[in-house]
């Protein structure tokens, strides 16, 4: 299953918060992505962590789910999804890769429920570890579509919570910074201040693009930078999803 | 003992019942026999939901499920249970998987509840309400998570003795918190070997023989789910089940195939294949 | 190491009390001879369990200690130290075996210190899982060598406690009921009402001589059992003690 | 990295130091290095200490220990540590193995307190004073035990790669549970290997790169312990040494012999005999 273009510069642009050398805790699809695709590219010394308690994962293909045998094979190390939310606790992960349905200005997600809990209009399949990610990781850095509908002023549901809305989060003990960036296929955003902030565009889009229908004002810096051009599909970087067989 | 057995003896309606598995070795035969066996009333419970559930809530065998995430894996949204959900033939009691997997650990660990730093924040409210605790060391607040016990676990895995030393290898996820969590465990394994192989190599060996209730023999028993080294992943029956899942139709008819036992039958060359693909050394070609 | 015979004896007369298809927690030394025993003759069932974390330990020796390689070799698991006390814990261990320098006549035992804590006459090695196995196992047989100065009416420093003075101790969660027997090389006691009641006597022992020396009017029972007599020193139930190499 | 560097760098006079190691894989090499550096104000903890502590006691590289019990694994006390503690150049802090284990499993799990079930009776004062939580769902009391958090753990393993992915296997005890608690790990290995053998097998791999800080090839570091399959506990060294521990000259002996290196220089028949001894199968007549 290849990703399709803007999933894949989505997850390019979020591969560029990510340093050599980093301990991500990542998920399926394009969070999982980002982290391969940087592996691949300027972090090699990145070390993937899977909920599924795998620790160094190196997968070949992308994986279908984090419980894949492409996610155990070649993996540094088979731990248990105790050993990994442990670490995740204990403030050891430096970065958490998330997604959700909806995010909002302060960079909540919601994949819990569209409309009331009790009679949702769209029911989602919940938290899963994005939550627990999301209050205890160093930092996050969330991947959205450019889908207008998916960015609210104010998430339905808060299910992994973002900044509070007056100033930054604060880290603490078994509590990490929250979103640093929010990475869609047009841009990347920072939370200055805790709010998100367009902060670099992709090359082929405005400003004014990168924020299209995003139902609020966006703040953006005063410099905007220019995201690096997604390097070749063909390319070495991204070889490994050109494989077929089982995920 | 039979894995028929076993599901009557072990698991009667109404139970807590934890499913063990993530991404391999979900327990599939043995949550077959509990359709076909007519158990209803079941609370299911594990972090991460696989599409066994799917199964046990269409076939009515299940009327709860208290979970971190459900859905098909990797894949995308339960179905069967957002129908089920919005029939109100289904109660869901939702947490986080950590949430979730503490709520097990603090059960393994004898303990009534355990403190977290996570659901503190957010609309999550943990199972039993979102109560706290304070470190009589530092004064920091935590949030505490009810233990979880859970009447039976279902575990499929590689071998296991007659006695029920149970050995795995591969990704095991939350599968043995929840184990440890269960009065008690029912295992089906791909083969039934000879205590002497089990104690050649002790540290291989998941589950003690004094945990285990029932073990039984069930080849190819985690499929559509794989056994890391044995047969791979069905990803094909995975990604069909997300489009033929839609039609409350074909989920009926899978259900009477699953009772009448046509559901399992796995064509050889498709065994084959996924026994093949397991074989495959790591980062081939 | 071959255990002197009144050890031997002591260790018989406690495996009168494990039944097959148990669980025990042991330790080295005749704790763990009494459940070697055991598995040997009446209690093959017997899961045997050390705090190092291997479960259904099969030593083809006495071990010399409870991370011996003889320990983990031809163990039906080699889990984790967390695993086994969990399991304790969690109140589904049968039986723990236990020793110490002093014991009471409420069964309570000191391993920690003779004499005042910050000044001590003796300083013993201290609890390691002494302790947490006298509260959390579901019952404890408890093994004393018979040296009356081990015998005293109430212990200097209680490192495990027994029963409480008053009646037997009371089981619930996350607390066993406590000791349900003691074995000398000469006699087992029992703890009816929660003290030390003698209740049997091994062959060529009177209950005189089974209570001798010990500095309070021992309990006894008004019909006093026998002791099996030592099964033969050169049966196969004793093959294993001969055995040379490590251990 | 060198066992020499690793030490000086990551093991400063004054840390609070896990020792690794239940029976098999005892860090004696690391022990010896930090004596022949002449670190002092050590704190060392563990649940059961083994004669490694004697050594940095007796050489007065560590003024406390925090344990659940110590002396000679099996045999009988410690000689060193009670004429230590007698002549106050030792301080002990001591608790239950299990509280111990939970006071290191608390910091592995980013905790600063867990609650037990134990060390509500009797003498014993859990570290920190004896402190109660209550259960806020159940109303039950227990008591809460601190987490413990080491500078630094030392570690002996079979085998790691240079990054520091370390494999092992046999008994392991509390070894995890203390690396995980602790802010920095040194591993010592009996072989440093390609990392593709470490990939080939990840379901081997005890500690994950990320965790450790550095990596140090040693053979026979274990020595006079065990590692599983590769030698044998040297059981006459821990025999011999309750004799001749009780000698304060043997010991300032042992000590100077440490420290010129004189002391871990194994004799190459005893040495064989150690390994031939861990190749024998199990129940061998």
């Amino acid at each position: 299953m290849q990703p399709d273009p803007a999933t894949l510069a989505m997850a390019w642009h979020a591969a560029q918060d990510l340093a050599d050398g980093e301990v991500a805790f990542v998920g399926i699809g394009a969070p999982g992505l980002a982290a391969m695709i940087a592996r691949r590219l300027h972090a090699p010394g990145i070390t993937m962590i899977f909920e599924s308690g795998v620790i160094g994962a190196d997968p070949d293909k992308p994986p279908l789910s984090t419980g894949s045998p492409s996610v155990a094979r070649g993996a540094a190390m088979l731990g248990s999804m105790m050993d990994v939310f442990a670490a995740l606790q204990k403030g050891i992960i430096d970065v958490g890769l998330l997604s959700g349905a909806e995010v909002d200005r302060f960079g909540n997600l919601n994949s819990t429920v569209i409309g009331h809990y009790d009679r949702p209009t769209v029911r989602l399949p919940g938290s899963g570890g994005a939550h627990d990610i999301a209050v205890l990781a160093r930092r996050t850095v969330l991947l959205m579509p450019h889908e207008p509908k998916r960015f609210v002023q104010r998430v339905s549901y808060v299910t992994s919570p973002g900044h509070p809305g007056v100033g930054p989060r604060r880290p603490g003990p078994g509590r990490g910074a929250g979103p640093a960036a929010l990475a869609t296929p047009r841009a990347l955003f920072r939370f200055d201040d805790g709010e998100m902030t367009l902060a670099a565009v992709a090359p082929g889009f405005t400003a004014d693009q990168a924020v299209e229908g995003i139902p609020w004002v966006v703040r953006r810096r005063q410099t905007l930078a220019s995201l690096p051009p997604l390097p070749a599909l063909d390319g070495p970087a991204f070889h490994f999803m050109h494989k077929g067989g089982a995920e | 003992m039979s894995l028929e057995q076993a599901i009557r003896g072990l698991v009667p309606s109404g139970s807590l019942v934890f499913v063990g598995g993530f991404g391999q070795c979900v327990p599939f035969a043995a949550g077959r026999e509990i359709v076909r066996q007519g158990v209803t009333g079941l609370t299911l419970c594990r972090t991460g939901a696989d599409i066994l559930f799917d199964l046990l809530v269409a076939a009515g065998a299940a009327k709860e499920i208290v979970v971190g995430w459900f859905g098909n894996p990797g894949i995308g949204i339960s179905h069967i249970c957002r129908r089920a959900l919005a029939e109100d033939r289904l109660r869901l009691r939702e947490t986080s998987n950590f949430g979730l997997l503490l709520r097990l650990e603090a059960a393994a660990m004898g303990l009534p509840f355990l403190p977290t730093h996570v659901l503190a924040e957010g609309d999550l409210v943990p199972d039993g309400g979102r109560r706290s605790v304070v470190c009589p060391f530092t004064g920091l607040e935590l949030t505490a998570v009810p233990a979880l016990v859970p009447d039976v676990a279902l575990v499929h895995a590689h071998r296991a003795d007659p006695l029920g030393n149970v050995q795995s290898s591969g990704i095991l996820g939350d599968t043995l918190a929840g184990a440890r969590a269960a009065r008690r465990i029912v295992v089906t394994v791909e083969k039934i070997v000879d205590p002497a192989e089990i104690r050649a190599d002790p540290g291989s060996t998941i589950l003690p023989a004094h945990l285990v209730s029932a073990v039984a023999e069930v080849p190819f028993g985690a499929w559509p789910s794989y056994v890391d080294g044995v047969y791979d992943r069905d990803d094909d029956y995975y990604r069909a089940f997300d489009r033929l899942s839609r039609d409350p139709a074909w989920v009926d008819n899978w259900v009477q195939d699953t009772r009448t036992g046509v559901a399992e039958v796995v064509a050889p060359a498709r065994k084959a294949a996924l026994v093949q693909a397991a074989h495959e050394p790591p980062h081939a070609a």
